[in-house]
């Protein structure tokens, strides 16, 4: 866990050069996929491939069908054409979404409590407190979810990610609507994630507000 | 080529346009005949029932009817494998193709059974055994075509309808026997209304011709419904362009 | 505890604990059942015998129509907080989440339905000798219709209109329990033992208890998107 | 209405019968049909359409 205080360094990346497709490193490979609403192909096929330690970013404007096509990746919802192939077992994957999850009723412990039992990992006390200092969640703990804010309520998800990591994530749109803190947070998570041989797939509209070095898949509106 | 080669070949939705083409031509040629000669023997030349009367001529319309309403959710239910398991376009377009006709072969089988239950019984509705599964299979099937059109994503209606197709075929045993010890608890074992006493020779065959026909009627409407299912489905397709002679 | 059945008890918790801190849909399906018993009340009170007649009818249709009527909310909120879809992707199977959410349901849901039986019978003046079975076909009837609502309520989740069509889905589902149960009661009344009734209204019970959490993860699987 | 079925004897309920099942027939075959032409028109419009804006 980086030191509070220490200036993120600019994470290095590991050399993206071509991807060698060997299959040890390679975790996701995607041929020719598209996806069809209503009858119709929401984009031109995509083929990439996701390396581990690496991030894919998915790029393209609202209603080009990001959050479908990350669905599709997350087996949340089926693909119309193509395949992809995933290299690394489903209980590894972790999603995120526009919603975190959150039952509103519960306590925010309680919610990180059932998440990480749902997720099948240990309940690390000591790391839960660090975590919840380092989101500056502190105090928060008894509060109902509900009455968190978005950004609050953005953050346990993501300290659900950190505490219960799998191989991949599949991240919607991680740096909306957050501030300058929370920025450099996701992208803390995201570095830490790739040091320890994790992967990420996030999608965005726009440019990333953080250097990260990543492999730029565009979405092309059919 | 060993047959599960052929047969999913056969399955790929443009060899099944083609080669259904002709079973729903021979379908409709050798369902009028059949039909017109099942009519002939049940009206006019089998004899009428010694215990009921004419009246027991609506028995050559009513059981096909209701052999055909459960043989045609086997189907679906058959089908609905096929949807859930291989996700195969051509399933999911038979299964949804079968629903309608298999709603009005049970709704038939209501309203015969109805005009069956008046002369001999002195009233329309009697619930009686086979008559409310029948109707509970209606429901059923209602809850099949409702559940397909719901969704905005056709191919997500139909697993969702192959689910519940699924859950039904399982629970359809269940509500027969049901139904029917639940009848034997009230009024201990009423007249059955499709008598199995002996049915004579000649009341055999007009039942038998017009099963025959029923079971023509089903594959003609059945593949002709599901062919063009499959065609809206691919309708982006080339194949579907070239068959109807829009081909760029 | 192996991994399935520690994800069915966590589950179990913590649906429970969502629900005790909103008591207001248990009293809310209670009410209803109380309710509807009252309507009939009013419109058989007027001659005994008929009330008589129709008593065991009359309570296992309003138990059908309470308990289908608090599982069309089911999945409803976990949709909307995003829940769901953790749920669908989770290491811990679904199948084994389902299970966990649908005895909580039953528990909290069901079980309550069975406790304010007593005073359904009260209301529809059934004799109490016959208390003892009546309840104990009503714990096992309840499980089964929230089983076969679990089922109907996955795969209209995603639907807008989906209350109106879970009643097509689930009533047609839910005649061979209504019946069972029923026939265990009126055999009871008629002097035989009822354990006819009650065995054939907990063998579909069971089947259900195998069959339903599989295909409501089936249908909660393919339908999402 | 049923006086006036009984008023034919029993042939007052065979012969709705029938009809109802040769009616019941015709009209789901004549459904399947007109399903045909919709969805046939259909994609020959959205061909025309599509070959209009190129």
């Amino acid at each position: 866990m980086l030191a509070p205080d220490v200036h993120l360094p600019a994470v290095s990346p590991p050399a993206i050069s071509a991807p060698a497709i060997s299959p040890l490193t390679c975790l996701l490979s995607v041929t020719e996929l598209s996806i069809e609403r209503g009858g119709f192909a929401l984009f031109r096929p995509l083929s990439f491939q996701l390396q581990c330690g690496s991030v894919v970013m998915i790029a393209a404007d609202n209603g080009v069908g990001k959050t479908s096509l990350l669905r599709t990746l997350a087996g949340l919802a089926s693909a119309a054409e193509g395949e992809f192939q995933w290299h690394v077992a489903a209980r590894e994957l972790r999603f995120l979404g526009h919603q975190p999850g959150l039952k509103g009723a519960l306590s925010l412990l309680d919610n990180l409590r059932f998440w990480l039992a749902q997720d099948q990992c240990g309940w690390d006390a000591a790391a839960v407190e660090a975590g919840l200092r380092r989101f500056n969640l502190r105090g928060h703990e008894e509060q109902p979810a509900a009455a968190l804010s978005a950004g609050q309520r953005r953050r346990v998800a993501l300290l659900r990610l950190q505490l219960s990591p799998g191989q991949c994530w599949l991240l919607d749109e991680p740096f909306a609507n957050l501030d300058q803190h929370g920025i450099a947070l996701v992208q803390e998570l995201i570095a830490t994630r790739l040091a320890q041989g994790g992967s990420v797939i996030l999608t965005s509209h726009g440019q990333l507000p953080v250097p990260i070095a990543v492999l730029r898949v565009a979405l092309v509106a059919v | 080529m060993g047959f599960w080669t052929w047969l999913n070949r056969q399955g790929s939705p443009p060899r099944f346009f083609d080669w259904t083409k002709h079973w729903v031509r021979w379908c409709w040629y050798l369902f009028f005949p059949t039909l017109l000669f099942g009519l002939y023997l049940a009206l006019l030349v089998s004899p009428a029932d010694y215990l009921q009367g004419e009246s027991a001529r609506i028995m050559h319309v009513h059981v096909p009817s209701a052999w055909m309403s459960l043989t045609v959710y086997f189907i679906m239910a058959v089908q609905a494998v096929g949807v859930l398991i291989w996700r195969l376009k051509v399933c999911e377009a038979l299964m949804l193709a079968a629903a309608p006709t298999g709603a009005m072969f049970t709704a038939v089988t209501l309203l015969t059974g109805m005009l069956w239950g008046r002369p001999t019984w002195g009233t329309y509705w009697v619930w009686d055994a086979r008559l409310t599964s029948e109707l509970v299979l209606f429901f059923m099937y209602l809850g099949i075509v409702a559940l397909a059109q719901a969704y905005s994503d056709r191919r997500a209606g139909a697993r969702a309808a192959a689910v519940l197709c699924l859950v039904g075929v399982v629970q359809l045993p269940i509500i027969r026997y049901s139904v029917e010890w639940w009848n034997t608890l009230h009024q201990g074992s009423t007249i059955r209304l499709l008598g199995e006493s002996s049915i004579h020779a000649s009341m055999l065959w007009p039942l038998l011709v017009l099963t025959l026909a029923t079971k023509l009627y089903f594959l003609a409407v059945w593949l002709s419904r599901a062919r063009w299912l499959i065609v809206h489905s691919e309708r982006q397709s080339a194949w579907v362009l070239q068959r109807l002679g829009l081909a760029p | 505890m192996s991994r399935e059945l520690r994800s069915v008890t966590t589950a179990f918790r913590r649906e429970i604990k969502l629900a005790l801190k909103r008591p207001a849909d248990i009293w809310l399906s209670v009410g209803f059942a109380v309710l509807v018993t009252m309507l009939f009340g009013i419109a058989l009170g007027g001659s005994p015998n008929k009330l008589a007649a129709a008593g065991p009818a009359v309570l296992f249709t309003t138990l059908l129509l309470a308990s289908f009527l608090a599982v069309s909310r089911m999945f409803a909120e976990d949709l909307e907080d995003g829940s769901l879809d953790q749920m669908l992707i989770s290491p811990s199977s679904l199948t084994a989440i389902l299970y966990g959410k649908v005895l909580a349901f039953w528990c909290l849901h069901g079980l309550s339905l069975v406790l304010a039986t007593p005073i359904l019978a009260l209301l529809l003046r059934l004799d109490m000798d016959q208390l003892p079975l009546l309840l104990l076909t009503c714990t096992i009837v309840t499980l089964g219709l929230n089983l076969l609502g679990l089922v109907g309520a996955a795969l209209t989740v995603r639907l807008r209109a989906g209350a109106m069509l879970l009643a097509l889905i689930v009533l047609p589902l839910m005649v061979p329990l209504l019946v069972f149960g029923l026939g265990a009661v009126m055999s009871a009344s008629q002097g035989e033992s009822g354990i006819a009734g009650l065995a054939l209204a907990a063998a579909e019970t069971l089947l259900l208890l195998a069959l339903a959490p599989a295909a409501a993860a089936l249908g909660l699987r393919i339908t999402s998107e | 209405m049923t006086a006036w079925l009984m008023s034919f004897g029993h042939w007052g309920f065979i012969v709705p019968s029938y009809a109802i099942f040769l009616l019941a027939l015709a009209w789901d075959a004549g459904r399947g049909w007109t399903a045909r032409n919709a969805i046939e028109q259909q994609i020959r419009a959205h061909q025309a359409r599509k070959r209009e804006v190129e």
